[in-house]
């Protein structure tokens, strides 16, 4: 089951510096929605809000609404624990946990929420792993470390990890940035695969990435949503020169 | 999902168990601190710091040589124990998978393990039986051999932070291994070999057994490296097991300026390192 | 980057805020005007009222009583009521004081005073460095310890025995340490400063190690040293010279019962064999007709740290006791029999259990029993009479003692001796290698027990001087460290 | 950042710059060896007079020259263990607290207090415990075990303050801010991004550290534990302030015994020949347990290595500790 992810009037705090204005954007399910801009312009922070993951430092503040389906998960009562199981999040760097092993690993989010057991977790593992285009080069390690394999392995085993408790939307943020060419493709081919079930939203750097996968790109710059359209349209026709400036190359 | 109120409840009692545990743990080293300098701080006076010793039933009696003593002391021991240290954790970080390399840090390790004791008598049977003279020589030498092993493990700690790919861009510009080390390696991991030397010096500044067989003791001002000297903690000792109130009251006085001394050490270690993190 | 790293003001911000925890800590420390105190010669003069400081600024003044610095500078007093005079006398020097007049006269000739002699409190007060000065004595005023200090000058400095620098190491029991540093103190004092003798307080084994292998030039010891220790040097080549006697109280703690305890020493033995574990066991209260004894389980508190303290005692205990030498015998370090027995560290530590623990029983060196106000027992000793540990029964006993030069003279006969009381000795090389340091060894030595130097000291702390037949011996001994086979005290 | 010179046409004296450090490195190894050489040369009289027998028996008898460990030795493994049983888990449990739980103002100013209190010499602690602690025990939780749980051989009375359990309590407190600081230090550096990863799976705090920081950490735990654990051994002047030094095999916690430190500490000062030997031996077998605890830590270390090596592999927090501590 997919869902839409609504931002509303999204403005977001550190402390007395504002890293967020006032963003709307809409992602919708099923599609892949790509999220480009400068560094520091305030992306990966959009991203992370997604699953309340600045709750966990002091002086992190919010206001504006996000809703996943129909819930607003910017509510005081939201279940933080709940909400990120229905999230699913790729880091930049891979970060596989060093003390599993490669079983362990996917294993780890059905083992926390008590998910599958036994048989079916064994199952399950090899399911998500074949899903995350692992499976082939694994099976033969599965009680090595995780960290043993290459960055490239690593990332889709932290996308088998997240694929595993079964999340409604994907937050990515920018998976390959420390991927070779070739790790890059298989991630890619991995995320189109996954928009046919999943909501993906993506922050990337690499503007012909956001071209190839995404269906729907939003330009932030300074904590601002500048547009966001679809992709095809906002590569050719963007309504903005700012969006113009960055694409192509004049800025960022 | 249904037992995830439950999990947060199962998380909270653990969490505040750890409170509760570090709540105790803080209190009970904080009362200690307190006992101590409630005390020792009516003994401290100017006179007390700069005084020499008088026997018991002569008032007056200060602790400025063992004071100065045990400076001394330290000091030698720390100008021995950091070059031969740091040159130790050079080879370490130079040779990290070598054989003398392991064999390297599992001295050091042990090192830092043997009772002081033995370290005392280790010097005493090398060095004060062979030359028939306590010195404050001889006691500084008995800090190095516990200061080494310290610094040593600090230094390779801090080398190893030293990012690979600035000495590569060193080698890569035609310096050699030795200017890469002294110029670049050394230079940027300074702060934090600092911190590491002056948790040495903490260490060795409160040690009574090593100072005790190899410097011995004195009523004097130090004066020649080569004679007896006084030192902090071989008076606190001896005045500690006297029976005598005057002397037990000194070596409370003389206990909370050790303390503070050392606590001196590390705020001032702590305050190096927050420069140093702030220059870069 | 998430991981916080505050600011730099945060941190030192931070430190500030650990160590003004720190420093709350600290109460009103301010350091408490102490008391003035006299010194004569190096000694504390007692004195019932402190001196006083009158008058501020450049004019302020100390004023001692009158009765103690006439009597410490050894002057005769008379007072003249009706003229309110005073006159002090002392070898031929006449010196006199009208209360409330700055004028006096010192042998006749008139002289002003800065402050006149005053009464206040009911005591007669006088400006100390005038009556001093006239008197033949040089005084000093010690501001930042707030001593008096005054030195008599006919008998200020003791001729020094070599004027080059020489420093003379030395070290070992731990008994004696007060007493020895109060000496080399004292010495330092009256000799050539270019002579300094330090005393390390490492215990009699640590002493004895010191002076055979040469890194003690002489060394302090409660125990002689034993055939295993002298098989390495040739016989009499170590001197034990005799320097003071000590006594060994047995203490307890009774709750709700009886000072004055008695004890025999069969009871005694028997209490620390572990054959007598109850307060109320008949042959104690046998013993002490009269005084009630609770039904307390008995603690021997015994020394856990080697120690002469011990071996003096179980010395005695080997004596008077056939069990006791056959299962136990004397050592610095015994294997203690009874039960339960616990083992503290040093003296004070002996004491303070002793102190804290209801039906302990355990043996201190004198000192310590009087300073911590510890219950004594008189024991019986050979002549049948039951002896408190004192000064003086100390003496007696080794007045009367029949045994070696080299033993504890324990268990003496004398009728007024304290059964268990030692010697500490001072270990010396007769031959000495070096002129310069057998100089000064003999002059110290001489200065300290055979002129009788130590005493007054020994006596405030509880130390027993030797009576008059030790002393001589000690002449003798001393007379014969030599240099080169020549003898160095001529 | 300043501008570093670095090259440099001249190379003088690159021959003996290795050279240095090497010798830097063989000297910790010949100290360690002259140490050992030093006191097994002193202990030798002892090791041949009594040889193994030497770690059986309970007798200690200066008098008649006969010596035996056992009772300094059961008395060290008590004391030790016992401080370590309980610091370990209080200290951990503050570690946890100052670097996953405790707000962000408090966590700098305490984790700072926990480091001072780890550099204070232990003869203060020893002196607070005599004075404090001792007269404590002996009226509080010492005489309430004695009563309530007497029945059990191990809290047999009486009561009287010095005891393994007070010795117990002051090594605890001794080496609490070691363990506490060192274990802090080491989740410290346990990368956020882990922490991250298991969060954005939906875990909560407490799932997060039992299941990301204390097993990434755990190498650089074990490491301050054993460090913990060699200065417990190790530890003399406090001990011997505390323990009630009677030289018994201890069976009532409540009961005053010895360790092998604080045995040579007491007996030292007066002891002559083979008296002095055997505590030497004594001095031996605390270097030989100090050997051996460290060599389980680096057989720790290399398991965990071979285990995890890899990019990110926990083995690199090894030897904070020792910084830190010292």
């Amino acid at each position: 089951m997919a869902l839409d992810v609504t931002i509303e009037n999204l403005s977001f705090w550190f402390g007395r510096q504002q890293v967020l204005k006032n963003v709307s954007l809409r992602a919708c399910q099923k599609e892949v929605t790509a999220l480009i801009g400068p560094s520091g312009c305030g992306k990966t922070t959009l991203l992370r809000c997604i699953n309340r993951l600045h709750d966990l430092y002091a002086g992190a503040s919010v206001a504006g609404k996000i809703l996943i389906g129909e819930e607003n998960i910017l509510d005081a009562g939201t279940n933080r624990v709940e909400l990120r199981r229905r999230v699913g999040m790729i880091f930049q760097k891979p970060n596989p946990f060093p003390h599993l092993s490669v079983f362990e690993n996917v294993a780890s989010g059905l083992r926390l929420h008590g998910l599958a057991y036994g048989r079916s977790l064994r199952e399950r593992v090899e399911a998500c792993l074949r899903k995350a285009a692992l499976w082939d080069e694994v099976k033969d390690f599965l009680d090595r470390p995780g960290a043993l394999l290459s960055g490239g392995q690593q990332q889709r085993l932290c996308i088998a990890r997240a694929l595993a408790i079964e999340p409604e939307v994907f937050l990515m943020d920018e998976p390959c940035a420390s991927l070779d060419p070739v790790s890059t493709m298989h991630i890619e081919e991995l995320i189109k695969e996954l928009q046919e079930e999943y909501t993906v939203i993506i922050v990337t750097h690499n503007m012909q990435q956001a071209a190839r996968i995404s269906r729907q790109t939003a330009f932030v710059l300074h904590g601002e949503l500048v547009e966001a359209g679809p992709t095809a349209e906002l590569f050719v026709h963007a309504r903005d020169s700012r969006t113009e400036a960055y694409l192509t190359g004049k800025m960022g | 999902m249904p037992d995830t109120k439950w999990r947060l409840v199962k998380s909270f009692v653990p969490e505040a168990v750890c409170r509760l545990a570090a709540l105790l743990v803080i209190s009970v080293l904080f009362l200690i601190l307190y006992y101590i300098f409630q005390r020792g701080a009516g003994v401290i006076s100017p006179a007390f710091l700069t005084a020499l010793p008088t026997p018991v039933g002569v008032p007056g009696g200060g602790i400025g040589n063992a004071l100065l003593g045990s400076l001394v002391m330290v000091a030698l021991g720390a100008l021995l124990a950091v070059p031969c240290g740091v040159a130790a954790a050079v080879y370490l970080d130079q040779n990290p998978k070598s054989r003398l390399a392991a064999a390297c840090r599992f001295a050091s390790r042990v090192l830092t393990g043997v009772p002081s004791l033995i370290v005392g008598l280790f010097v005493f049977t090398l060095l004060v039986l062979r030359t028939g003279q306590y010195s404050a020589l001889a006691g500084g030498i008995a800090l190095a051999v516990m200061m080494m092993p310290v610094i040593t493990l600090s230094a390779e700690e801090m080398l190893r932070l030293v990012p690979n790919s600035w000495r590569e861009a060193s080698l890569a510009l035609g310096a050699s291994k030795k200017q890469t080390v002294l110029r670049l390696v050394l230079p940027a991991a300074a702060a934090g070999i600092a911190v590491g030397v002056m948790l040495a010096v903490a260490l060795a500044a409160g040690q009574t057994a090593p100072v005790l067989l190899t410097a011995l003791t004195s009523i004097f001002w130090p004066e020649n490296l080569l004679q007896p000297t006084a030192s902090l903690p071989v008076l606190i000792y001896t005045y500690a097991i006297s029976p005598f109130a005057d002397w037990q009251q000194q070596a409370w006085g003389a206990a909370l300026v050790l303390v503070v001394m050392v606590l001196m050490l590390n705020i001032a270690a702590q305050l190096f390192i927050a420069v140093k993190n702030r220059r870069g | 980057m998430r991981r916080e790293f505050l600011p730099l003001s945060k941190k030192i911000i931070s430190a500030f805020v650990c160590l003004g925890l720190l420093l709350t800590l600290l109460p009103a420390a301010v350091a408490q005007a102490r008391p003035i105190t006299i010194e004569f010669d190096g000694r504390t003069v007692p004195s019932e009222v402190p001196p006083v400081i009158v008058g501020t600024g450049a004019g302020a003044r100390t004023m001692v009583p009158l009765r103690v610095i006439f009597e410490t500078l050894g002057a005769d007093v008379s007072w003249e009521a009706a003229t309110q005079t005073v006159t002090g006398r002392k070898a031929g020097n006449v010196i006199s004081l009208v209360i409330g007049n700055r004028s006096a006269t010192v042998n006749g000739s008139p002289r002003t005073l800065d402050q006149p002699a005053q009464i206040l409190e009911g005591r007669t007060l006088v400006p100390f460095r005038f009556v001093g000065e006239a008197l033949g004595a040089r005084v000093e005023w010690d501001g930042a310890q707030r001593i008096v200090r005054i030195a008599s000058t006919d008998a200020s400095r003791r001729r020094s025995p070599l004027e080059r620098e020489l420093r003379l190491t030395t070290g070992g029991a731990t008994f004696p340490n007060p007493l020895y540093q109060r000496l080399v103190h004292e010495y330092a004092r009256i000799t050539s400063p270019a002579i300094r003798i330090d005393y390390a307080s490492v215990g009699s084994g640590a002493g004895i190690r010191g002076i055979l292998g040469g890194t003690f030039d002489f060394a302090g010891t409660d125990a002689p040293l034993t055939a295993e220790q002298q098989a390495g040097v040739r016989p009499n080549e170590i001197l034990h010279v005799p320097a003071v006697m000590g006594a060994v109280a047995v203490v307890y703690n009774i709750p709700g019962a009886a000072t004055g305890l008695r004890l025999s020493p069969d009871v005694l033995a028997d209490i620390f064999l572990g054959v007598i574990t109850n307060w109320n066991d008949a042959r104690i209260t046998a013993l002490n007709p009269g005084v009630r004894l609770p039904d307390q389980r008995i603690t021997v508190v015994r020394r856990s740290d080697s120690s002469g303290t011990t071996f003096i005692f179980t010395d005695y205990l080997s004596k008077i006791s056939e069990p006791w030498r056959t299962r136990v015998g004397r050592g610095t370090t015994v294997s203690w029999p009874s039960a339960g027995n616990i083992g503290a560290r040093g003296n004070e530590g002996v004491a303070a259990q002793v102190s804290h623990l209801p039906g302990a029983v355990g043996y201190v060196e004198l000192s310590n029993a009087i300073l911590n106000r510890l219950n004594t027992v008189a024991l019986r000793n050979r002549a049948g009479n039951f002896v408190g540990p004192t000064v003086e029964a100390t003496t007696a006993a080794a007045a009367a003692a029949d045994v070696g030069p080299l033993d504890h003279p324990t268990n003496s006969p004398g009728t007024a001796a304290y059964p268990i009381v030692g010697l500490t000795w001072i270990l010396v090389h007769r031959d000495q290698a070096d002129a310069s340091e057998a100089r000064v060894v003999v002059d110290f030595l001489r200065w300290a027990i055979v002129e009788r130097n130590l005493e007054p000291f020994a006596a405030d702390l509880f130390y027993a001087p030797l009576p008059q037949e030790v002393l001589n011996r000690v002449r003798e001994q001393i007379r014969t460290i030599n240099h080169n086979n020549t003898p160095v005290w001529r | 950042m300043e501008q570093i010179k670095i090259a440099s046409p001249k190379r003088n004296g690159e021959g003996i710059f290795p050279f240095l450090t090497a010798a830097a490195a063989v000297s910790m190894l010949l100290l360690v060896g002259a140490i050992f050489l030093v006191v097994l040369w002193g202990a030798w009289p002892a090791l041949r007079a009594f040889g193994p027998a030497f770690l059986f028996s309970a007798v200690w008898n200066p008098v008649i020259d006969v010596y035996g460990a056992a009772p300094a030795i059961l008395g060290t493994v008590i004391t030790s263990l016992l401080a370590l049983a309980l610091a370990g888990p209080l200290g951990v449990g503050t570690a946890i607290f100052l670097s996953e739980l405790a707000p962000h103002w408090l966590k700098k100013p305490v984790s700072f207090l926990v480091e001072l209190l780890a550099a204070v010499p232990s003869v203060v602690y020893g002196v607070w415990g005599i004075f404090v602690l001792v007269p404590w025990m002996r009226t509080g939780p010492g005489l309430f075990l004695e009563s309530r749980l007497g029945f059990l051989p191990f809290f047999q009375g009486p009561s009287i303050g010095v005891s393994v359990l007070t010795a117990g309590l002051v090594l605890t407190i001794m080496i609490l801010p070691t363990i506490a600081a060192i274990s802090r230090e080491v989740m410290r550096a346990v990368p956020q991004d882990l922490r991250e990863g298991l969060f954005a799976l939906g875990a909560t705090r407490w799932e997060m550290i039992t299941r990301v920081v204390l097993p990434v950490s755990r190498t650089g735990i074990t490491g301050a534990l054993l460090l913990a654990l060699g200065r417990a051994i190790g530890e003399a002047m406090a001990v011997t302030m505390v323990i009630g030094n009677a030289n018994v095999i201890p069976v009532s916690l409540l009961a005053p015994a010895q360790t092998a430190a604080s045995q040579v500490v007491n007996e030292f000062p007066e002891a002559f020949g083979l008296h002095l030997s055997s505590l030497l031996l004594l001095g031996l077998l605390l270097f030989m347990i100090t050997l051996l605890i460290n060599l389980v830590a680096v057989w720790l270390v290399y398991r965990t290595d071979q285990w995890s090596s890899g990019a990110r592999q926990p083995g690199k927090l090894k030897g904070k500790g020792v910084a830190g501590h010292a």
